[in-house]
């Protein structure tokens, strides 16, 4: 990795109303309507939400697959800039990105899901140190301004000395000018605080969200109930990092017509594979260790679920990217990386909501329209902002310079 | 109407359909309650137009009845409904006079089929009597003890504007007409001796539109069915509601006449009319049945089960009322031979105490001493069973007359 | 304390009964009701005796075989009727009407005093009448009452040892309204009505509450003036006669 | 960046300290179960089925009136669950038990919130909403509730209900242990109180399990030899007694671990203190120190970054 790239970020100059991004905006405004009525008729009138099956759509995808998905954030920081792997650098500030528009999006997503949306300051002034639930929520809320903190540099490169708000706002140009320029000045001194704390943050909190449900042993099924369980977040949290920026990158890459960062990605996979190894191997440990495994082969819906999720998720693109060879296509890259992301997607649904198997009544639950609508309007939206800040912001790398029309 | 507790509810008159305008709605419905011997009793008193004029055994007296007319409701307190469950606003109760059954009120469901609770040889025999007797043969010996009732009503004599009714008192009973002249002539009754008859709990009734037997002399709209060779039927007491009605003479079905005006311009309704001819016409019209336009006055008789108004135990009549054969000087000791302790002489002489009844009816001391409350021969029985053995037992007891 | 009490209510009873038939011979036989078993039954509902603390553990056989022995037997029953509504039970909740019961009724067709009677206090010396049968509220009054745990409160020792029997034996009443009413509840705060309703403003308002009186009713004899007419000869599968058809004269 | 040597090192000695010394200090879980609470036995070989209790409830906690009056027992043709409309229920279970006639007999089973002596609906809640009260209830106070249902995903029972329907201020519902009754009246519960038979019999805990234990011996044959809520989960304040296996009647087999004791375990030890966050900030304070020497020792003209991000 001696000879990296010079990196340089710039905004992509392209146009923004693109047919992609009108579709984004109908399943933005669909998401909208839904959550209008979920905040005029309650939670019942959009989700098929129960007694016995409290959690479903929203918590496992929105906020629990969100916040692992976010993962490329804090792992890709730690391999630029605590492992001090500068090569690594330009895949960094769409990963931060990625990283904070997920974390925003997994609180929004809670603010449409949690029943009194207006108290969800109330952890911070009532504390419940028992609960796995505060723990995971104080580290998220911390981590999401840690964040924004380290994306901060990011807006003041494109604006300081160039602060021009529009209209009646241009009142405020100066103070907002001195804002920047005094961040800029302690940033400088004190990011590495937050670089850290990000990371020791995010390992806290990945881990905690698979002791979640370890309150309920009763009905989480015995393929994933286990004491290591946050362990095993942790891991396939730290798996899921670099294979979610290859996947992004990928699809920014081909849909932008950016420089491609195969150069970054190909070592990025192979630090993937170590940490997709060390994952299956303690799950495959614990699967023996407990002997829950006698429960695989008896084809009923969570077994098979959980075959795909580490079949297809685990194992294939541990195979897929063991040859060094492969490593090197985008395609075949893109492919495993995508097998990875869809596994621990499928990982987090199987712990939430496939695997939440409430004995007493055994509840079924399918997830409604309005659920659907709003977790597809919350990931549109991400979507649609991330499209909008890298048009305005020096997030992606365009170091060959050459922005194909 | 049902559940009103402040006694003020009513409807206009006709005394059906829309309340009345100056009910007090919001109250009533304020102090809504469970139905009560009066709200029940607002219909069921007056069966026949009038306070006790139908009904043998029901009447407004029961409102605050005296313990010695109605032990139930005199002594024990008891509302209706106490007997006559309700299950889903069914009630029970099988009436002798309407068809609708929807459940049946038994005393055994409260005393059981071994009611003389205790162990004597006297309650042994009481209780053999249940499979044959009804409980109300004894023990509501007389009927209308309280409230005079209509014991005839011959429809055929109304329309005498000329006719002065004679007033007439039963006991203390306060005065009762004989005539109206929109009604017709009327017997009054008050502790009357019921007529007895077999009963197995089923009525044989004409219902409206059967043509009758025109040739009969009395035509039984209601009568009870039952013999003495049924097992299931008891000898049971009735009040017959005897009366003169009209028949339709060529389809021989019952007539019904239009009575109350409907309006003032109403020229069919009988009591503004007194033209039966119209007013038969209209009502069987509004019955959809056919009038051919000629009518006959035909006796009918009703039976009407005694049922309510149960005595007191001590009133319930005693083995020589009915057993005459116990008034002689042989009675228990035909068969019991040892007298042990009993006199069975004092025990089968002893008669009912009817002196409730004194200021009630002229005749009461005959009634207690009589012995010939039940016609056994009427039933069919060759004479008294003790002599000549029960339905089921040919067990002659004693003397039985050679030959 | 509670014994004076006993006592103080004891005088008092004793001191009804012997003016009650003074009472009842001086006014004239209608009014002579005003105080009949009813009345009497009312008066010694209200009744609280003092509590029994030690019992006698005996098996139900041999609690039989001694209560024989001591010759008593359902002749010495000497109250046939009580109505069940004790202050002990009230003091608690209040929601049914009293219970009638026929003691006498039950003593007879039982014919053994320990179906019900099943323990006997040990200290005899505040029921010297009759210690073998003393009434179900001298043990059984407080329901959990911390010192008598396994003790019934009055109310579980009725039901426990009616129902269960009732069953069994598969007489008397089998439901719960076979024996007793529920109290009404207070309708004046429920209704709410203008002044000067018109009928059908009444109707719809107690309909709010009681549609499904309401449906029930319009199916009853009472409303259609019809219905099944199993009693009749001849015509008990038909199912549609009533006032409403038949011959009586009923204007 | 700038990490200056010496607040490295600051932050590494405290890391240090804080990770060497908290694992000692914390202590293996304990139960934090009320010592002298109150609960209640339901002993099901007594229950008739009446809905009395579900009425009682009604009346006392205020629900919404029911759609079909208590009276009808039709109702218990169906299973049903406590929701936010009733706190308790009672379900009918035909287990094939006959009687002397040989007619089959019906149990009736009450359901309600078992008030675990250990309830894991407070360990999960985030904000302590949920607390153990130290006569037995398991209270909720809505004033801290956000609605995050976290309590009903932790309930073994599935009891907490949840008003679904309110868009602003949902509650989660469930019985309450008629706690207001018992501290201002000094009542039993309302379905305790009413229930005519004393299927529910209210009193200390401990006296209850005595109670239920003298039962079990006195009346060989009449009971399954298992007081449910005993043990299970660590036990309930609700307890209770049955003819029939408690299988048959509706009751899951549970562990008689307290739920929480897995998760606050694991929480306490990895994060009193926050020594082990202290430890993994000092570890990786180390690493970001040493690759940032080395690089600066290779590139001595390494300044920051353009856009000053990293």
């Amino acid at each position: 990795m001696s000879h990296h790239e010079p990196y340089n970020p710039l905004p992509v100059r392209r146009p923004l109303w693109t047919p992609g991004v009108l579709v984004m905006l109908v399943f933005m405004v669909a998401g909208g309507i839904t959550v209008l009525m979920r905040f005029s008729g309650g939670i019942g009138a959009v989700a098929n939400l129960s007694t016995a099956r409290p959690w479903g759509l929203w918590v496992g995808v929105d906020v629990a697959t969100g916040v692992a998905l976010a993962a490329g954030g804090f792992t890709t920081a730690a391999l630029a800039h605590i492992l001090g792997r500068h090569h690594y650098e330009p895949v960094v500030r769409p990963a931060l990105l990625t990283a904070m528009l997920g974390y925003t999006f997994v609180v929004l997503g809670l603010l449409v899901d949690i029943g009194r949306s207006w108290a969800i300051w109330k952890p911070m002034v009532y504390w419940n140190t028992n609960s796995v639930l505060f723990e995971v929520a104080m580290c998220v809320m911390i981590y999401l301004n840690v964040l924004y903190v380290e994306f901060l540099p990011i807006v003041i490169e494109q604006f300081e000395g160039r602060v021009a708000l529009p209209g009646f706002l241009a009142g405020l140009n100066l103070p907002v000018e001195f804002f920047l320029r005094f961040a800029d000045k302690v940033l400088n001194k004190t990011m590495w605080v937050f670089i850290i704390s990000g990371v020791v943050l995010s390992c806290m909190h990945q881990s905690s969200l698979g002791s979640l449900m370890l309150i309920a042993p009763t009905k989480l099924h015995p393929l994933w109930f286990t004491p290591v369980l946050p362990l095993l977040f942790l891991t396939s949290a730290l798996a899921v990092g670099y294979p979610m920026v290859v996947v992004e990158s990928t699809l920014v890459s081909s849909s932008l017509n950016t420089d491609n960062e195969m150069a970054v990605l190909a070592p990025l996979s192979r630090i993937a594979i170590g940490l997709l190894g060390f994952y299956l191997v303690l799950k495959i440990g614990d699967l023996l260790l407990r002997g829950s495994w006698i429960y695989l082969f008896d084809g009923t819906f969570q077994t098979n679920s959980f075959l795909v999720e580490v079949g297809l998720g685990v194992i294939t693109p541990l195979w897929m990217l063991w040859s060094p060879r492969r490593r090197q296509s985008q395609r075949y890259l893109f492919i495993a990386a995508a097998l990875i992301v869809g596994g621990v997607v499928l990982n987090r649904v199987n712990v939430f909501i496939i695997g939440f198997t409430p004995p007493v009544t055994q509840d079924h639950y399918t997830p409604a329209l309005g659920e659907l609508l709003v977790t597809f309007g919350l990931i549109a939206t991400l979507m649609f902002i991330y499209r909008v800040l890298v048009t305005y912001l020096p997030i992606l790398s365009q170091s060959r310079g050459d922005i194909k029309p | 109407m049902c559940h009103d507790t402040t006694g003020t509810y009513k409807k206009a008159p006709t005394k059906a359909g829309w309340p009345d305008k100056g009910v007090d709605l919001k109250d009533v419905a304020e102090k809504v309650g469970h139905s009560s011997r009066r709200s029940c009793g607002r219909c069921h008193f007056n069966g026949g137009g009038g306070d006790a004029i139908k009904h043998a055994d029901l009447a407004g007296n029961l409102l605050k009845p005296d313990p010695n007319c109605d032990i139930h409701m005199g002594g024990l307190d008891f509302s209706c409904t106490q007997c006559h469950t309700t299950m889903r606003h069914r009630i029970a109760g099988s009436s002798s006079s309407v068809a609708a059954v929807e459940g049946v009120v038994r005393c055994a469901d409260c005393h059981s089929d071994r009611p003389h609770l205790g162990n004597s040889l006297l309650d042994h025999h009481l209780n053999m009597h249940c499979s044959t007797i009804d409980c109300n043969t004894c023990h509501s010996p007389v009927y209308a003890k309280c409230s005079p009732t209509k014991i005839w009503w011959d429809w055929s004599k109304a329309g005498d504007k000329n006719r002065k009714p004679k007033m007439i008192k039963l006991g203390n009973s306060k005065a009762l007409p004989d005539y109206h002249v929109k009604k017709g002539e009327f017997k009054w009754g008050r502790a009357v001796k019921p007529d007895y008859a077999w009963f197995n709990g089923k009525t044989k009734r004409i219902i409206l539109g059967d043509s009758v037997d025109m040739r009969a002399d009395v035509i039984q709209l209601t009568s009870p069915v039952g013999l003495r060779a049924d097992p299931s039927a008891r000898i049971t007491p009735f009040k017959i509601m005897k009366g003169m009605q009209a028949f339709d003479a060529r389809h021989h079905t019952l007539l019904i006449p239009h009575l109350f005006p409907r309006d003032s311009k109403d020229t069919t309704a009988y009591w503004k009319n007194y033209d039966w001819d119209k007013s038969f016409a209209d009502g069987m019209q509004a019955a959809k049945l056919p009038y051919s336009g000629e009518w006959q006055w035909k006796e009918t008789w009703t039976y009407w089960r005694v049922e309510h108004e149960v005595m007191p135990a001590s009133m319930a009549l005693s083995c020589v009322q009915c057993h005459s054969s116990l008034g002689e000087e042989k009675t228990c000791n035909r068969c019991h031979q040892d007298n042990r302790h009993i006199n069975f002489k004092e025990l089968a002489h002893k008669t009912t105490d009817f002196t409730f009844l004194k200021d009630k009816r002229d005749d009461v001391e005959q009634l207690q001493h009589s012995s010939d409350y039940i016609d056994f021969k009427a039933l069919g029985y060759k004479g008294d069973p003790i002599i000549y053995g029960g339905r089921f037992k040919k067990l002659p007891l004693g003397a039985l007359p050679q030959g | 304390m509670k014994r004076q009490l006993f006592r103080f209510r004891a005088v008092i009873m004793l001191v009804v009964l012997f003016l009650l038939p003074s009472l009842s011979m001086a006014q004239n036989s209608d009014t002579s009701r005003t105080l009949f078993s009813q009345d009497l039954a009312r008066l010694r509902a209200q009744e609280v005796v003092p509590m029994v603390d030690k019992v006698k553990v005996e098996g139900p056989i041999r609690r039989s075989q001694r209560l024989h022995a001591t010759e008593l037997s359902i002749k010495d029953a000497k109250t046939t009727y009580f109505l069940l509504d004790s202050p002990i039970i009230k003091a608690q909740e209040d929601h049914y009407a009293p219970v009638r019961f026929n003691h006498g009724q039950h003593a007879a067709s039982s014919g053994d005093c320990s179906v019900c009677h099943h323990l006997r206090p040990v200290d005899n010396s505040s029921y010297s009448n009759h210690p073998e049968t003393v009434r179900c509220s001298a043990c059984h009054q407080q329901s959990f009452h911390p010192d008598y745990p396994e003790r019934l409160g009055l109310k579980a020792a009725y039901h426990q040892n009616c129902i269960p029997c009732h069953k069994k034996q598969n007489a008397g009443p089998l439901t719960c309204r076979g024996c007793h009413l529920n109290n009404v509840p207070e309708h004046k705060q429920l209704v709410k009505l203008p002044e000067k309703p018109d009928p059908l403003q009444v109707t719809a308002e107690c309909l709010r509450c009681h549609e499904d009186d309401a449906n029930d009713l319009l199916h009853t004899a009472h409303w259609r003036w019809r219905g099944a007419s199993l009693y009749t000869q001849d015509q008990s599968r038909q199912v549609d006669h009533g006032k409403g058809t038949t011959a009586l004269n009923n204007d | 960046m700038q990490l200056k040597r010496r607040s490295f090192f600051k932050l590494a000695a405290v890391g240090a300290v804080t990770a060497v010394t908290t694992p000692c200090t914390v202590k293996a879980w304990e139960s934090k179960a009320p010592q002298d609470s109150y609960g209640c036995l339901v002993d099901i070989s007594r229950c008739i089925g009446c809905r009395k209790c579900e009425q009682a409830c009604n009346a006392v906690n205020e629900l919404p009136t029911a759609a079909r009056s208590f009276d009808d027992l039709t109702v218990l043709d169906e299973k049903r669950r406590p929701d936010a409309t009733k706190f308790t229920v009672v379900n009918r279970y035909n287990t094939g038990r006959i009687d002397d006639k040989g007619l089959l007999v019906a149990d009736f089973v009450k359901v309600q919130c078992m008030h675990c002596q250990d309830p894991a609906c407070v360990s999960a809640c985030i904000t302590g909403a949920m607390s153990k009260h130290s006569n037995g209830a398991v209270h909720y106070d809505a004033s801290k509730c956000i609605g995050c249902r976290c309590c009903m995903v932790a309930c073994p029972f599935e009891i907490p209900a949840y008003e679904y329907h309110n868009p602003i201020t949902p509650k989660v519902m469930k019985c309450t242990f008629c706690e207001t009754l018992q501290r201002e009246q000094n009542k039993p519960p309302a379905c305790a109180t009413i229930c005519p038979t004393e299927a529910i019999t209210f009193g200390k805990r401990n006296t209850l399990l005595n109670l239920a234990k003298k039962r079990l011996h006195d009346n060989p044959g009449r009971y399954v030899k298992h007081i449910y809520g005993e043990k299970e989960v660590g036990g309930t304040s609700w307890l209770y007694l049955s003819k029939v296996p408690f299988a048959k009647l509706g009751f899951i087999k549970l562990p008689f671990n307290p739920l929480p004791r897995l998760t606050e375990t694991l929480q306490h030890s990895l994060f009193s203190y926050l020594w082990s966050p202290a430890l993994l900030f000092t570890l990786l304070g180390g690493v970001m120190y040493r690759s940032h020497k080395k690089q600066s020792a290779h590139q001595p003209d390494n300044t920051q970054q353009p856009g000053g991000a990293l």
